[in-house]
């Protein structure tokens, strides 16, 4: 817009325009639905009705009768292994997140701060991180360190911190060069104070949006990891390898892969919407 | 020369008034009248309105806001009332519009020959010649290969130029100029400022040009508009009114505007423009005005006529003083004060990009106890890197800064204690210098805790008394810096510096970014600080009206060399080097105002052609 | 003696049902109607009366193996699409029939001198490879050498064979010397393939077979033409056959029912009861894979015999079968081996006796209640159902089993948790003689001696029952050997389980057997297109 | 997939990267690309080394892959010599390696278990050309339909067309690709028995024979990645349409169609081309779940069944080609902006 004429109308509405729905609205819903999948999820197990690793009845038995969403592949109890299956998503997810989020921070900060060679190497190492598929960089992380959730974990969390790091030195430079950083720095004061009084507090909001949407692409990849068999081993129960183990019996049971899918992606559009109304639509630009 | 009211009319506009969408006025009851080949000078701080009213002008009105009421016709042709296709037609042919930075005002992708010729084909089919010839009238080499060019392949004064051409190539009877010099570095501004004054006598176009600086205005303008708030406040042939401002906010303005010629001490004007939301009823100036009345915020007075030609919207408008001006400094050479602080054979250099830029070369001078010394130079002249080397942020490749004789290793972390107190650094952009993230009370006891190692409470202690001496009321300490005006944080910005005790404060720029109203009161505070602490000032700055009210001695700087120093009075009145003659040459100044004695007179200065870029 | 380490464990893919691989010849079915032949039943009924009609083109689907499909004969062993390509381009000297029952293949005849130490195979004249060249006797030394040799997946067959020794006698005979006495060599070589002489690139294999080979693209399918020089004139029936490797069972059914293929292999269970649809047909048999439960015989409680034999009087196993397996099985006596050579069919059923059970868990000190740890895992289909079940039964004993699921690759893995299990289940399959079972099981320090049996009487027992150079003398141990397992073993073997195809009606002359599914190896050649 | 585009390559033009922007010269657009090249070529010799230390740290090996895991030890031991397992891992890699510039990428495990040579690239080709049928058919309606949606959008910013279209691409961009193809065969084949949830390829034939195969993968990928796109897309547009040149282009009396196209949608190119790769790059990861999913004979799925079973021949030489495409989109999108950027194009004043 003319500049001058912003100075006139000393208004900054610049970023509202940008949302899909107004960030409160977006937000409620988001809070609302990542509340009950999350209840759901640490609740469950309490009420599950049987062991979610005992077969109970004849394969594939369909929903409704005896069992309310049916038997799974082996005969299992969907329902159960439905609310068992939510805690590992958001155990790992979350631990993966954590960690990529303590590396990308860390490696950020000191780049984007000292500048140099570390800022140089830190941008190496990230094109070479960022130029490979995420995908396979975990399936190859994941195998070499022997099938198992532990490894995929890292590995999502390995492939996600250059991005971070990338984000956080993008802020670190834009902040480091706003005067009262410099004059922090003019007063002799410790990189680390400078990082944590100065640096951290205003670069928060951004890195909040960022948050969300580390957690759903770390809640994507470890359940597709799942689904293709090469994370979870059974006779776990997880909702992404519920989806693959139950996925020949369709048309038998569809709920036993219908179910854990829908849990998942609601569980993903509810962190959307939150990471949405927190960026307060900056994110969308 | 006053152009009385002759039959070939070019603009007549009546009571505009454009609201935001929640109803505000931004701009109310604006009413210009503009002949053939007369100069309007728009004035007015940021958020009086006069860039809406410009857009008004053309029928434009920003996304949020509406044009809710009154009248434009440019040459007979009545504009608002038209529908939005009709309106579109009208703009270029009949009223052009340059705007203010045009480096983004230009498409990136497009050249310019293509630029031009869009604007022309337009309204008729024009040939390539016709784009030679626009480029030709505004200065610029009328060759194939420089049509072809892009926007970023030009300087800033080109650009400039060419959004000029872009203005001019349907012809319009009316032409409105949006601060198009705002960007450019002084000389560049004096050579376009200069273009414009062709133009206005060889094509005889009416022009509209809105700036905030009224030195520029006093170059260029026939008639003189002053808004403040959203309304026009005085309006009337530039001499009478700079001479003799019948308006208080006129007044206060003409007094805040530093003369390099006459070194004096400033007259701030109190208080701050109010945003657009909260302005007071009544005369919006009436809370910072010195002879204010109950009767004044009662009503929103009307513009009464003084004399032909001359408005002005004030009851008290005849009881206003004339302009007082600051007594001169007596600045005979006091016995120059032994060096604090020694810079000899200074290089420092910084890359952007794959190149390294050479931002100073060899540069020697001395700092005396409680002296202010002046660094001046255009933008990119490297004054800035040399603060930060003395500051201890940016290391120097060759050169030695000595404090009280013994050198200061190059970053701040490996300096004394005691060297990194003396000296403090004020930043340039208010709204940058402080933490959003962290109350002022907190930012002003940081210092003392870090530097004087002072427990927290007894630093908090001290805010109080820090917050009084840069003026700034107590309650001013909880506050969060987005709460505050660009000047209440630049003062707070000083009043971290002072926590440290200093011996040094160098100021980068303090004032650029302020309104001029504002800038005055910061630099009387300044020199108010160096009388009561005893303090030498490192003054940073491109503006020569604040070097003649604040410094003692200047440097002038050129791409990084040194090119003269000297006293204020030397460097001002007896220049050595061409460049500062240049520089002294370019600064726009007003017309010497009517004092008691009543001996002012406008005058016009030519610019040798050669110094245009 | 033998040194293949043959785990029992089939392969195991994340979704590939379990498939039954087999590495030696079936025992030579003693009299008619051994217990299995005589309870299988056809549902296919066209297949036998109408005549066989020529051309067409036969799509198979069967479990796809990936990287490990090709066409090299000495790897057919390993999975069931390997070995169904290798008995479309190859044959054998003697074929084995899906009812366990030897036939003649390149060999006319075979006959063995006194001892058994030297076996004569009478060729086939008039036989041709696909290449044109003669079939003669060069090709079956270089073919039974060719086993011989280091990382052959056959080298099992001839391991008994003194290789030096393999010589020509005239135009059409080759004698074949050994180096112990055994009577069922038939048996062994049964398996083995004939390879042209100095073939060792099987990119593009060259065969006697019903089928030349045209293409193969491993993980999506294989194309074979019909051999026109085929010696068992007028076979094969059809002018092209296509094989389709599809991982997911129901991909497999889908197909099938969708008409993208003609016949289906290893249809589950879920399929096979709610049926197929009208235009399709069960291809049902009983199969010779044995599901068991095991304990470890040196483990308390288990190392009371009367524990074990109170479990397996506990055990309902037609229940089993019927919830289980589907009903798709056939009730075991606790003994590996039905049909085989020898296998003692006299001993009486073990049944259902909860009564007799708690006497005996009374008289082992277990009268207040007993608790054990089971330890099942998804390793077949049915197998996990089985356990609960179990849990149930024994229950109705007063007995407690807690059961815990175990991932089903560890569960075969030496390293992990194979051998380490006291109470846990298994899953044989492809053992055709007595020897290569017992001595891999029940031998101290064997790879699949999960009940941990170390019983020197046993160990002299299956040495001589496996080098006894007359029939009688073999039959006197193994009946020995049986008799002790039978009363004492660790072993609760409850079913035989059935092997599952399915075919679009059109297509007949496939007769499922016992030993593999699709009636393999004779199928390919026989299967054609009913009108 | 919101999350796996924004998060994989951040959306920057290559005057923002700060890799120094190139000398003026002659062809500062050929100097560029070569450096690019150049680049990217030590990134893949780095992530060469990566992968086959990742894949010689398999427990299994390319023998006991082609053998199975029932195969006896001595079996294995021989195999593993015939191919060389046994030789230093400098060495194999070294022979991986320019066996994988010389384009071969030597005899695959089928050749080895066929006592045979057949070259994996040969095995690996015709899965290659499957994938590349299912991706194009995918890439084309992702990428019209988010321009259209993008662009559209940001046209009708703040109406209701624009809340309406963030929110319909807002569902099904935030699920894994795998929930939402469950949802789509559960609605079209669970209840409307519309596709069969598995077509075979016969042979000889390509995909395109048999249209319905490709309905269901690419109804997956294009519901997943419409989303994000388009949202990128507009935020691009809307920056261009309140760039300060458009509105002085209108108060230059310029026509509003042409002030659209020639001063917004012009300068929003750049920043579309970025996104139009991100689209690509995706494609490779979302394939490998696609293709699994619906049992697609392509790339993806044999990797997966490389990794399952440990055949890590395969999966160095799947990997590297992955990469090597993934870095070659980048250096095109970046050339490609670069032309559009008329500052990087001619090495900037």
């Amino acid at each position: 817009m003319i500049t001058g004429v912003a100075e006139d109308l000393d208004i900054k509405q610049r970023a509202k325009r940008r949302l899909a729905l107004p960030p409160t609205l977006a937000g409620k819903i988001g809070l609302i639905m990542l509340a009950a999948v999350v209840l759901l999820a640490l609740a469950g197990p309490e009420l599950a009705p049987y062991s979610p690793r005992l077969t109970v009845g004849a394969p594939y038995a369909p929903s409704g009768g005896h069992f309310l969403l049916g038997t799974d592949v082996l005969g299992r109890d969907v329902l159960s292994r439905v609310l068992f299956g939510g805690r590992t998503v958001l155990i790992y997810a979350g631990l993966a997140t954590i960690l990529a989020y303590l590396a990308g921070l860390a490696f950020g900060l000191f780049a984007g701060y000292l500048r140099g060679w570390p800022d140089q190497a830190l941008m190496r190492s990230v094109d070479v991180l960022l130029s490979f598929p995420a995908l396979v960089f975990i399936l190859l992380v994941s195998t070499a360190a022997g099938q198992g959730i532990i490894p995929v974990m890292v590995a999502t969390a390995i492939i996600q911190a250059p991005a971070i790091a990338r984000i956080v030195r993008t802020a670190t430079l834009e902040q480091s060069v706003r005067g009262f950083v410099e004059a922090a720095v003019a007063r002799g004061e410790s990189a680390i104070s400078v990082l944590r009084r100065e640096i951290l507090p205003n670069i928060a909001r951004p890195l909040s949006a960022d948050v969300g949407l580390r957690f759903t692409w770390s809640v994507l990849l470890i359940a597709s990891v799942n689904f293709l068999g090469l994370g979870l081993q059974p006779p776990a129960a997880d909702w992404g390898l519920m989806v693959s183990e139950n996925w020949g019996g369709i048309g038998a049971n569809p709920a036993a892969v219908l179910v854990p899918a829908a849990l998942l992606g609601l569980l993903c559009v509810a962190i959307n919407l939150l990471s949405d109304s927190l960026a307060g639509g900056r994110q969308w630009q | 020369m006053a152009m009385t009211a002759s039959p070939d009319r070019v603009l007549d506009a009546e009571a505009l008034r454009v609201e935001l969408a929640s109803g505000f006025p931004v701009i109310d009851e604006v009413s210009l009248q503009l002949s053939r080949g007369e100069i309007l000078g728009l004035v007015g701080e940021s958020g009086s309105g006069k860039t809406t009213t410009a857009l008004a002008l053309l029928g434009y009105s920003r996304p949020g806001s509406v044009i809710t009421g009154g009248q434009v016709t440019i040459a007979g042709q009545s504009v608002l009332d038209l529908p939005d296709a009709a309106r579109r037609r009208l703009r270029g042919r009949l009223v052009s519009y340059v705007p203010q930075h045009a480096g983004q005002a230009l498409n990136p992708s497009l050249r310019i020959s293509a630029a031009i010729s869009d604007v022309m084909r337009q309204h008729e089919t024009r040939s390539r010649a016709d784009v030679m010839a626009v480029l030709a009238a505004v200065d610029l080499p009328a060759s194939q290969a420089f049509a072809r060019r892009l926007p970023h392949q030009l300087s800033g004064g080109q650009q400039q130029r060419v959004t000029i051409a872009m203005a001019l190539s349907c012809e319009p009877p009316l032409i409105v100029m949006d601060e198009p010099t705002t960007g450019l570095d002084v000389i560049t501004q004096a050579s376009v400022l200069e273009e414009i004054r062709r133009l206005r006598e060889q094509i005889g176009a009416a022009l509209v040009y809105v700036s905030h600086d009224l030195a520029v205005i006093s170059e260029l303008a026939d008639r003189i508009a002053v808004m403040y708030a959203g309304r026009i406040v005085e309006e009337g042939p530039a001499a009478t009114l700079l001479a003799r401002p019948r308006h208080p906010y006129t007044r206060g303005l003409v007094q805040s505007i530093p003369d390099h010629r006459r070194p004096t001490r400033q007259v701030a004007m109190p208080g701050i423009a109010a945003g657009v939301e909260d302005r007071p009823a009544g005369c919006a100036f009436a809370p910072r005005c010195i002879q204010q009345t109950p009767v004044c915020s009662e009503a929103m007075p009307a513009l009464i006529t003084l004399t032909a030609g001359h408005q002005v919207r004030c009851v008290h408008a005849d009881e206003t003083p004339p302009v007082t001006l600051g007594e001169e400094r007596d600045l005979r050479a006091a016995a120059r004060p032994s060096p604090v602080l020694e810079v000899t054979g200074l290089r420092a250099t910084h890359r952007s990009g794959s190149e390294t830029v050479v931002a100073a070369d060899d540069v020697s001078f001395e700092l005396g106890g409680g002296e202010c010394l002046a660094l001046v130079g255009e933008s990119g002249s490297g004054k800035t890197t040399i603060a930060r080397c003395l500051a201890g942020l940016h290391r120097p490749d060759r050169g030695v800064i000595s404090l009280h004789g013994d050198p200061l290793p190059d970053r701040a972390r490996k300096r004394s204690l005691a060297q990194r107190r003396a000296i403090q650094y004020v930043f340039q952009n208010p709204y940058e210098s402080l933490n959003p993230r962290r109350q002022v009370s907190d930012e002003l006891a940081r210092p003392a805790q870090v530097l004087r190692g002072l427990s927290a409470s007894a630093a908090r202690a001290e805010v109080g008394a820090l917050l009084d001496r840069v003026r700034l009321p107590a309650r001013a300490a909880g506050r969060y810096p987005s709460q505050l005006s660009g000047g209440e944080r630049q003062r707070v910005a000083i009043a971290r510096a002072l926590a440290a005790e200093p011996e040094i404060l160098i100021c980068d720029e303090i004032t650029s970014s302020l309104d001029v109203s504002v800038q005055a009161a910061i630099l009387g505070l300044l020199a108010d600080l160096r009388a009561e602490l005893g303090l030498s000032v490192l003054l940073i700055t491109h503006d020569l009206g604040v070097v003649s009210v604040t410094a003692d001695r200047v440097l002038v700087l050129q791409q990084g060399t040194m090119r003269e120093t000297g006293s204020i009075t030397q460097i001002l009145h007896t220049p050595a080097h061409p460049y500062t003659r240049q520089l002294i040459a370019a600064a726009p100044v007003l017309p010497v105002p009517v004092t008691e004695s009543g001996d002012g007179q406008g005058k016009r200065r030519a610019i040798s052609k050669e110094a245009a870029l | 003696m033998n040194s293949t380490d043959r785990t029992p464990a089939p392969l195991q893919g994340p979704s590939r049902r379990a498939f039954l691989h087999r590495t030696a010849s079936a025992g030579l079915l003693l009299g008619a109607g051994a217990g299995l032949a005589a309870c299988g039943h056809q549902t296919s009924a066209l297949s036998t009366l109408a005549k066989p009609r020529r051309g067409g083109r036969l799509r198979i689907g069967i479990t796809g193996a990936g990287n490990q499909e090709s066409l090299n004969p000495s790897s057919a062993a390993y999975t069931l699409i390997n070995l169904a390509m290798a008995t479309a381009v190859f044959d054998t000297l003697i074929i084995l029939n899906p009812d366990l029952s030897l036939a003649p293949g390149l060999a006319t005849s075979w006959t063995s001198n006194r001892p058994a130490t030297e076996w004569t195979f009478d060729l086939r004249p008039g036989v041709t490879w696909h290449d044109g060249k003669p079939f003669t006797a060069s090709d079956v030394i270089y073919s039974l050498r060719w086993m011989a040799a280091p990382g052959n997946g056959l080298a099992g067959l001839v391991s008994n064979v003194d290789l030096a020794g393999i010589r020509q006698s005239g135009t059409s005979k080759v004698v074949v010397p050994l180096k112990t006495p055994d009577l069922l060599f038939p048996q062994t070589i049964c398996d083995g393939y004939i390879i042209q002489d100095g073939e060792k690139n099987f990119v593009h294999p060259v065969g006697t077979g019903p089928f030349a080979f045209q293409s193969l693209i491993q993980g999506e399918h294989s194309v074979f033409l019909r051999n026109p020089h085929y010696w068992d004139h007028p076979k094969p029936y059809v002018d092209e056959l296509i094989i389709y490797s599809l991982a997911s069972d129901t991909a497999r059914v889908d197909a099938l029912i969708s008409g993208q293929i003609d016949v289906c292999s290893q249809v589950p269970f879920t399929q096979a009861r709610t049926g197929l649809g009208n235009g399709f047909s069960l291809l049902r048999s009983p199969g010779q894979s044995a599901y068991a439960f095991y304990m470890a015989v040196d483990k308390p409680p288990f190392d009371d015999v009367r524990v074990r034999q109170a479990l397996r009087l506990l055990t309902d196993r037609q229940q089993l079968i019927d919830v289980a397996l589907d009903g798709f099985g056939t009730v075991a006596n606790d003994l590996y081996g039905r049909g085989l050579e020898f296998y003692d069919n006299g001993l009486p059923q073990h049944q259902h006796d909860v009564a007799e059970a708690r006497s005996l868990l009374r008289a082992a000190g277990h009268g207040s209640g007993l608790t054990l740890d089971l330890q099942t895992s998804d390793i077949a289909p049915g197998v996990t159902a089985a356990a609960a079940l179990f849990q149930q039964q024994a229950a109705a004993a007063g007995v407690t089993v807690n059961v815990t699921q175990a991932n089903p690759s560890a569960y075969f893995n030496p390293a992990e948790l194979y051998l380490k299990m006291p109470f846990a289940q298994t899953f044989w399959s492809g053992y055709n003689t007595l020897q290569l079972f017992y001595q891999y099981a029940l031998m101290p320090g064997a790879a699949g001696n999960e009940t941990h049996w170390d019983s020197n009487d046993t160990t002299s027992w299956i040495q001589a029952a496996s080098s006894a150079s007359s029939a009688a003398a073999a039959g006197r141990q193994w009946a020995a050997v049986q008799q002790q397992q039978w009363s004492e073993g660790g072993y609760i073997w409850w079913a035989n389980v059935d092997n599952l195809d399915a075919a679009s009606d059109q297509v007949g002359g496939i007769r499922p057997g016992p030993l593999l599914n699709l009636g393999l190896p004779t199928s390919l050649a026989n299967a054609y297109f009913i009108a | 997939m919101t999350a796996a585009i924004q998060a994989t390559a951040e959306p920057e033009t290559p005057a923002a990267q700060d890799q120094s922007r190139p000398r003026r010269g002659r062809h500062p657009l050929l100097r560029y690309a070569l450096r690019r090249v150049a680049a990217a070529v030590v990134i893949l010799l780095v992530l060469s080394v990566l992968v086959f230390l990742a894949c010689s740290v398999l427990p299994g090996n390319a023998a006991s892959a082609i053998l199975g895991k029932q195969a006896s030890g001595v079996a294995l031991a021989h195999l593993e010599r015939e191919m060389g397992l046994n030789r230093p891992i400098a060495y194999q890699y070294w022979t991986w390696l320019t066996g994988l510039v010389h384009g071969n990428l030597g005899n695959s495990a089928a050749g080895y278990a066929a006592g045979g040579q057949i070259s994996v690239w040969s095995q690996i080709s015709g899965k290659l050309a499957n994938s590349a049928i299912l991706a194009t058919a995918a890439f084309v309606p992702i990428v019209a339909v988010s321009l259209m949606l993008g662009v559209g959008a940001a046209l009708r910013a703040g109406r209701w067309v624009d809340h309406l279209i963030s929110v319909t691409t807002l569902v099904p961009a935030a699920l894994p690709e795998f929930v939402l193809g469950a949802l789509l065969v559960g609605l079209f084949f669970g209840s409307l028995h519309l596709l069969p949830p598995v077509s075979l390829i016969p042979p000889g034939g390509s995909p395109l024979d048999t249209p319905s195969l490709l309905v269901l993968p690419v109804l997956t990928l294009v519901g997943v990645c419409v989303g994000p796109a388009a949202r990128m897309i507009r935020a691009g547009m809307l920056d261009a349409l309140e760039a300060d040149c458009v509105a002085v282009a209108r108060l230059n009396g310029i026509a509003e169609r042409r002030v659209v196209i020639r001063y917004a949608l012009r300068n929003a190119l750049a920043p579309s081309v970025q996104v139009v790769a991100m689209i690509a790059q995706y494609l490779i990861g979302g394939l490998l779940i696609v293709e699994y999913m619906f049992g697609y004979p392509g790339i993806g799925q044999q990797l997966v069944n490389a990794i399952s079973i440990h055949d890590n021949l395969e999966v160095q030489s799947v990997s590297m080609l992955l990469a090597a495409i993934y870095v070659g989109i980048n250096i095109v999108a970046d050339l490609v902006v670069m032309t559009l950027v008329p500052k990087l194009r001619t090495g900037g004043a």
